[in-house]
């Protein structure tokens, strides 16, 4: 995979903007472009993203889209926090993340190309294609503010192409500011020469409720925008399709989570309104009903919370849906919920900490708080999808270990994954997914509510209506027979109980395969969670060139897989990518004594004692692939020169 | 019952259950404690309505009143200090078919559990909540609760409880969908009994604030009540407690009372120079949370299959270039 | 020290109530002793426990107490659960902890000492002072249980001893039961000689306030048990005096906090009722006025821990006590306090987990959940103070970090401190001890309300009232002037400066000292908190036989001082012991890919890539320093023959 | 006062304080955002008091009106979600010199924050309480909110909000200790501006529900109101809301109520036909929880040791074998 796309690369030389510009309208191939749009908000460029994206996928491209989401509610216009629109990256091989550096740029204004800019999201030299009416606006200040970025973006070096978008759509309706998005999809897909079928289609689609008097002006809109480039501009790009060969869903992280939650048969979710989860309950909100669930808005977290493991307790599969500060708020409960083994299903949709922190970006900063957060001993399962398409399966999952071992399960999921949306391949149905139907039939005499397996510490649950299996649940130290006691030895009992289930589990799990060579090298990259794609692509670069890189991907945080403490050992160098806080020892206070270590790193050096070094930040941002690369690239280096 | 048969069926009970069925644990409260009383009450209830075992549910929080579950031979929850509400919530949305009892102290319903309280006042899910209100925290051994008289000294209030004593009748109609709120004292078995019959009888949340001694840290507390009885207000209706004229000899003082009436409820709870005994408010025709989200069906495997092809659907693209509008009603495949 | 103990263990041979019933009257010398007072609750054998204490201590022997508290409220009388009473350790060498069994036993009624009795708890062939009333009983049960107990006991070799307590109180007061304990206490004073005026003072004290006729009947109840024993007992005990050479004070580990956050200059102590830490905040109500400081009762921990921080934000000093439970409620609000630099003491007084757990037993569980419970990087101070001593000045200190670095300092306790009386040097009160006054004077124009030093990240807060100071706290990721921002960088930066903070404190810690031998040895027993008396003990008894043991107590757990890795490294085997639960490598399902770790254990791991072992229970009782001593020895025993 | 005094005197600002200075960052609320008119009236009162910007303290939760603290030019704690009030009370409790404002939206006060609202509004706290209350959950992008209006269609009810809204006047007015509450919408600045002045010069705390617009999420809230003025109910009484003889005509249902009367508040807060502008209750009598913890004295830093010693002696014993007996008085060691 990662060959062919190298050769491509090779094979269109360099930037492909620039000899595009060279040999006019003969199409430059490269195997993977990144676009960005953007716009005020409410002026569409969400949707132009959108549909380019969806044509894109349906012509055969590997795609991954991103939505550009301004902190503020309604920002105000023509402003850099005000940006709104979304990033395209479409690949002629498996796009598993957002990429580096946009290869296009799409403006309305050119004040929301500000931000992008100033954080170098834009490849040097890369085509702006820039509204221009701006350059003519009523308002002096607006006129030069244009003028000077414009003049700034040229100097900089970037292709900015005026686009006189307004004025031709002006020519199909009223208000431009309304039909701009269809114009810069057809431009786009003269950029990339989409098939126009496909797009007329999804224009039909998307519109009809409401019918020809929008589909029309729209299809327009779209030609016109085909048209003018065509006439105009010399950008033609080939990105050779993967070609799509079998059906696909397209969702992001929170739909893939709602769609997993109907698929594992659940019936309740409880939550609490919280950035960047609530999305997963609003899709549920309108699904969940199809198939009998419902989605308890509740009080608080707390209640949520609650009001989950009171369902659980009854019968009824349950999943609470939250972020970092709901999760805290639930810490006393999730105790509850290992304490007296009921099962219960706790997505966490991870974002910017600590505190109310970056209530929309991504961080991966929840891991030890879920594994270590209840006081007191509570063994819980902590997973982590590492894709879209896990959010979806993870659910199922989820709701199996959650019942068969009568615990907690925690999926980690993020912002990143929240809001990423790519394809994956459509889901096969399957019997087993679903809940069994709640037990109703007697208890046999003389069966314990917690009989614990004294190997596995795994017992048979008793649920309301069943004959015989009365009992009081109870978050106090219990016997066997649900009896709260204090005396020596039943404390014990419960909590050796309680943990066996999790070395039940961990014999379970499969070791996790390398990404690279199996039988090591010179550095190991390990991660967790919606940094696979990244990481795996910067090693599958560094490899390319050679490098003795490979990482490992860790799903099951607690308990893990057995195997793992081998593969480490296998390398001169072991670190993890994470997006969360650790100190760096180029600090002149940090050392080895008082070094504070990313999650991950952390859990590897307590079970493995293993030397394991951390690189991460809490920027907000996705990592870029580029930016692993590079930095796996420096190490390498300087471990050369060292060794 | 709400597409749950499938669950009702399974339950075939159809012996007798005497009272002693319905006791659990030996019971570990303090002689004299007023808990006894509510207990006695609750398991005579089960027995009149020869309530399944099995299909009851006692729900509650931590303290002394919250030890109540593991007296019933029922099943029971005995969860986190202040969260019983919620949870009993979630036991009721999807098991219409369980009888769902909530026991909590005054610190586990009106301190800790206020919010919850509140909430599930306004969801009027169908429950008996019983407020076991002694007046003080219990089980850790003597603070303040916010029903502590003004004055009272506790381990937390060594120079007397500073605030206003909250009162829970006030607050509780105070509430949108209040509909079943009533007080009674657990020295008055037969009253007692009666309340909370009716409470099991109301389609919605019975909310019963139930005077108790705690003997062991509050030995002089309701003594105006037990040495006076001119201090309880007896509310007598039709539609409201039923008093037996011995009764109404032994406690003069009386109202007649519509339970529908709601401003006049309000007045009299707020009135503290007397104590109102019975049903303060009633109304049986606010509608409740579990209907809301009745399921329309218990989706069979295939309804479930065909949902989410659906749903595929319209997320899907195909192959043949098609996306939703092609996949649409492709279900099957 | 530990060498006088044990000569003089030696000078009395064999086991001293042996000896003492050989040798008459001849007083038994012994360097401890451990007597166990057990009646039903309300017959007041607290108050003889504590008076025998007392009078012991001012006499000049070290003394440790202990109650022994049911779990009910208003248990059955003549009951096991129901045993209330006390445990009174007395020596001639400084006493920091319960220790092993008990040497003597005094029973109001048989069934009270049941529990005692299966658990172990009673020294083998010890004498037990019994209550004979029950013998001649009016209820046959009655009388049958006592004598099948009494027997039972007598067949298990214990020297049962009937005491005609109820007869003798009769010849004095109406109700014998209400005199019983002081007629014991006068038997106890008999045994081990203590000074009948001491006890004299002590009960006119005791009893000032009701006058004469409550004080002389206890005083001739006190003779009576003093005559009847030296009258019809063989049993004298010499525990050498080891002289009170300096003023001491007497107190439990929650009345230690309470004077210690009296000591600190706090002005508020926000709550909510919770056991076993309610009893400091008691404490509190009771004496924090006379200083014009306030205990606040809150609605819920929530509500507690916010309000502590409004009282600290507006410049005044505020701690909030709880235990497990309530810390995990208050996890939110601790994540705010770190981000948002709000100094805040909480105080948590360990219990038995997880969940509600054992509420009046003793666990060290929660270390780990205080220092990554918060979601997102919440980087705070955790200590742990490992004597009552210590929970005094460990709140002076508390606040001065929490103050000096604008962060969260967790003090972590447990309920084996908090129910654990003792002496210990009374406090020379100094001004640093206290509080500055509030700062109201004008910040000078353009400072900064989160001045970051580049190097230690520390920067003083601002207090309402300030002129010039005005800026809006946040938990959302902030500048240094306190402004919200989501740029890249921004987080970044926020996140490093409070955790500089962490690492500038880590500076000025001092490396612990190895109690043993520093230069190393076969074993190093690393500890925390409460549970330093019991395993110096335990090491002291063990290096005595020559073994290469030593230990090193942890008091700050987060940051940990330097130098600890290079004292693990010292040692070839290291180990933990905790009163926390973990997996044992005896468990069929258990290996080294699975184990989970004790708190401490992890932490070591983690930091210092040692292979630290550990051995820890959640029995919910004080390890004893035997059994400590036990594993130690069998230890080394299979290090030697294996080695 | 309450021998704060040390404190107080530092604050020696003499200048006049215009409207400016109390603007603190660019507002970022939507256009048409009812938050803007809170604000300016907020402002507004605090130039008319001439509030020290320094001894102004504004404390909020999360949500779109808690952003508030930012954009005023005072301190400012823009604390966690649901936290406001037990937060404000402890910046008030040893503070009497801070002026505190309160500023929550329905979700922040009337959902997470329940529990506090109930129990802040008890302790009677001397500031002013604000709810934001535009029926919805702003900030998190519209989801409902207790008093979202049944039926109203938002992305947690897709199919419309199925409970009754809860009512915070009647809720509020059943707690026990309520001393003043109001209710006004936002977009009548002139009634606006003097509820939040004789809330500021109420002497406990005062609690304001304010009807905000919401235009983002809810276009069409609150339009029966604004369409129609006859839905507006004025409260006028001397001692009650000031109403202008233009506004009197602009908006025609009145009911002269004296604020004292708290059976007749409750009545008029339950009618749901009318939206009741004005104060539906006030009682200055009520004693402030601050008050009953008033510090006797700031001690100092001898009479601190002095406290300290003999509690030491208490608890000690001596080299001489005495005890505390012997100990009392002997601080001075
Ligand atoms: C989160 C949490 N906080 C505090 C406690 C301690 N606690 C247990 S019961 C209780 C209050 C008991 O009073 P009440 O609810 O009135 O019940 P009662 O004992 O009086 O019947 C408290 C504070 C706890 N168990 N959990
Ligand atoms: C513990 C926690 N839960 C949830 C959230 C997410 N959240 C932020 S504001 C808000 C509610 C906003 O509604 P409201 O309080 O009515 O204020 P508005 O935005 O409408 O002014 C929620 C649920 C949070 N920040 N913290
Ligand atoms: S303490 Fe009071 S409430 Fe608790 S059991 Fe005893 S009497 Fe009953
Ligand atoms: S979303 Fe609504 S409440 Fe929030 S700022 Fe916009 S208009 Fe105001
Ligand atoms: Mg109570
Ligand atoms: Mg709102």
């Amino acid at each position: 995979m990662s060959n062919e796309r190298n050769t491509i690369k090779e094979a269109t030389g360099s930037d492909p903007a620039v000899r595009a510009s060279r040999n006019g309208s003969q199409p430059v191939r490269c195997s993977e472009h990144i676009i960005e749009i953007l716009s005020d908000s409410g002026e569409g460029a969400q949707t132009a993203g959108q549909m380019f994206g969806t044509v894109s996928a349906k012509m055969g491209n590997s795609v991954w889209t991103v939505e550009i989401i301004p902190a503020e509610i309604e920002p105000p216009a023509r402003s850099a926090p005000g940006a709104s629109g979304n990033r395209i990256r479409i690949g002629s091989f498996p796009i598993t993340n957002a990429g580096d550096e946009a290869d296009l740029v799409v403006g309305f204004n050119e004040q929301a190309l500000m931000g992008g800019m100033s954080a170098g999201k834009f490849k040097p030299g890369c085509p702006i294609l820039l509204e221009n009416m701006w350059r003519t606006h009523a308002d002096p200040g607006i006129r030069k503010a244009y003028a000077d970025v414009h003049d700034r973006f040229v100097s900089e070096g970037y292709r900015v192409i005026e686009v006189p978008m307004e004025e031709q759509c002006k020519k199909i309706v009223e208000n431009a500011q309304r039909g701009k998005n269809m114009f810069v999809v057809g431009m786009l897909c003269a950029i990339y020469s989409r098939d126009r079928e496909i797009v007329y289609a999804e224009i039909k689609q998307k519109f009809r409720k409401k019918g020809d008097k929008v589909i029309q002006p729209n299809i327009q809109l779209f030609d016109s925008g085909y048209a003018w480039a065509e006439e105009n501009l010399d950008l033609h790009f080939d990105v050779p399709l993967l070609g799509l060969t079998e059906p696909q869903v397209v969702a992001n992280g929170n739909t893939a989570v709602a769609l997993g939650v109907l698929a594992a048969g659940m019936d309740v979710c409880a939550m609490y309104p919280i950035t960047p989860a609530t999305s997963a309950s609003h899709y549920l909100s309108e699904i969940f009903e199809s198939v009998g669930g419902m989605v308890h808005q509740a009080e608080d977290e707390i209640a949520a919370c609650a009001f989950a493991l009171g369902a659980s307790y009854a019968g009824k599969c349950a999943v609470t849906i939250t972020s970092g500060p709901g999760m805290a708020l639930k810490t006393e409960l999730m105790g509850l919920s290992v304490m007296a083994e009921i099962p219960l299903v706790l997505v966490n949709v991870q974002r910017g900490g600590p505190s109310t922190g970056l209530p929309t970006k991504v961080e991966q900063g929840d891991l030890l708080a879920a594994i270590f957060g209840s006081p007191g001993d509570a063994p819980k399962v902590v997973m982590a999808p590492a894709t879209i398409e896990d959010c979806f399966y993870s659910m199922i999952t989820a709701r199996k270990i959650a019942e068969t071992f009568r615990t907690l399960v925690i999926v980690l999921t993020d912002a990143n994954l929240a809001t990423g949306q790519a394809g994956f391949p459509r889901p096969e149905f399957t019997r087993e997914w679903l809940a069994p139907p709640i037990d109703q039939s007697p208890i046999p005499r003389g069966t314990k509510p917690y009989a614990w397996d004294p190997q596995t510490g795994m017992s048979q649950r008793f649920i309301p209506g069943q004959p015989n299996g009365m009992f009081t649940l109870t978050g106090l130290a219990h016997t066997p027979e649900g009896r709260v006691a204090y005396a020596a030895g039943v404390n014990q009992e419960g909590c050796r109980s309680r943990s066996m289930k999790l070395a039940a589990f961990q014999k379970t799990l499969k070791t996790p395969q390398v990404h690279g060579d199996p039988d090591g090298g010179d550095l190991l990259i390990v991660g967790w969670g919606s940094t696979k794609g990244a990481i795996e692509e910067a090693v599958d670069r560094c490899r390319h060139d050679g490098l003795k890189v490979s990482s490992l991907h860790i799903k099951y945080l607690q308990p893990m897989a057995s195997g793992i403490r081998e593969i480490l050992e296998k390398f001169n160098d072991v670190m993890t990518v994470e997006i969360n806080y650790s100190d760096s020892l180029d600090d002149e206070l940090i050392n080895e004594d008082n070094r504070r270590y990313a999650n991950l790193a952390w859990l590897l050096r307590a079970r493995y004692l293993v030397n394991v070094d951390c690189w991460s930040n809490v920027h907000g941002q996705p990592i870029k692939p580029g930016s692993i690369e590079g930095m796996i690239r420096n190490r390498l280096a300087v471990t050369k020169t060292r060794g | 019952m709400f597409g749950l048969t499938n669950e009702c069926v399974l339950s075939v009970e159809e012996e007798f259950h005497s009272m002693e069925d319905y006791q659990g644990r030996p019971v570990r409260w303090c002689p004299g404690c007023g808990d006894n009383g509510i207990l006695t009450a609750v398991q005579r209830l089960c027995r009149d309505e020869q309530l399944p075992p099995e299909k009851s549910v006692f729900v509650s929080g931590i303290g002394c009143a919250a030890r109540f579950p593991h007296y019933m031979n029922t099943y029971g929850y005995h969860g986190l200090h202040g969260r019983a509400l919620p949870t009993a919530e979630g036991v009721k949305i999807r098991r219409p078919d369980l009888h769902v009892f909530v026991n909590m102290g005054d610190g586990d319903c009106c301190s800790i559990g206020t919010a919850h309280w509140i909430h599930s006042i306004r969801r009027n899910m169908k429950m008996v909540v019983m407020l076991h209100d002694n007046n003080v925290y219990g089980l850790t051994k003597m603070q303040a609760s916010p029903t502590t008289p003004t004055g009272q000294k506790t381990n937390t209030t060594p120079f007397g409880a500073p605030l206003r004593a909250l009162n829970p009748l006030t607050t509780t109609l105070g509430v949108t969908n209040a509909s079943f709120v009533a007080q009674v004292v657990e020295w008055m078995p037969e009253l007692l009994y009666d309340i909370i019959r009716q409470a099991f009888h109301h389609n919605g949340l019975a909310f019963i604030r139930i005077l108790q001694r705690c003997p062991h840290f509050m030995p002089n507390n309701f003594t105006s009540l037990l040495s006076d009885p001119k201090n309880v207000l007896l509310l007598r209706h039709k539609n409201g407690m039923q008093v037996s004229d011995a009764m109404a000899r032994l406690y003069p003082t009386h109202e007649e009372h519509d339970p529908s009436n709601l401003h006049r409820a309000r007045e009299i709870a707020e009135d503290e120079n007397r104590v109102p005994v019975g049903i303060l408010y009633r109304n049986s025709s606010i509608p409740r949370y579990e209907d809301m989200h009745k399921p329309h069906r218990v989706p069979t495997w295939e309804q479930n299959k065909a949902a989410l092809e659906s749903l595929f659907d319209k997320h899907g693209i195909f192959p043949d270039g098609g996306g939703a509008q092609k996949g649409n009603g492709n279900g099957s495949r």
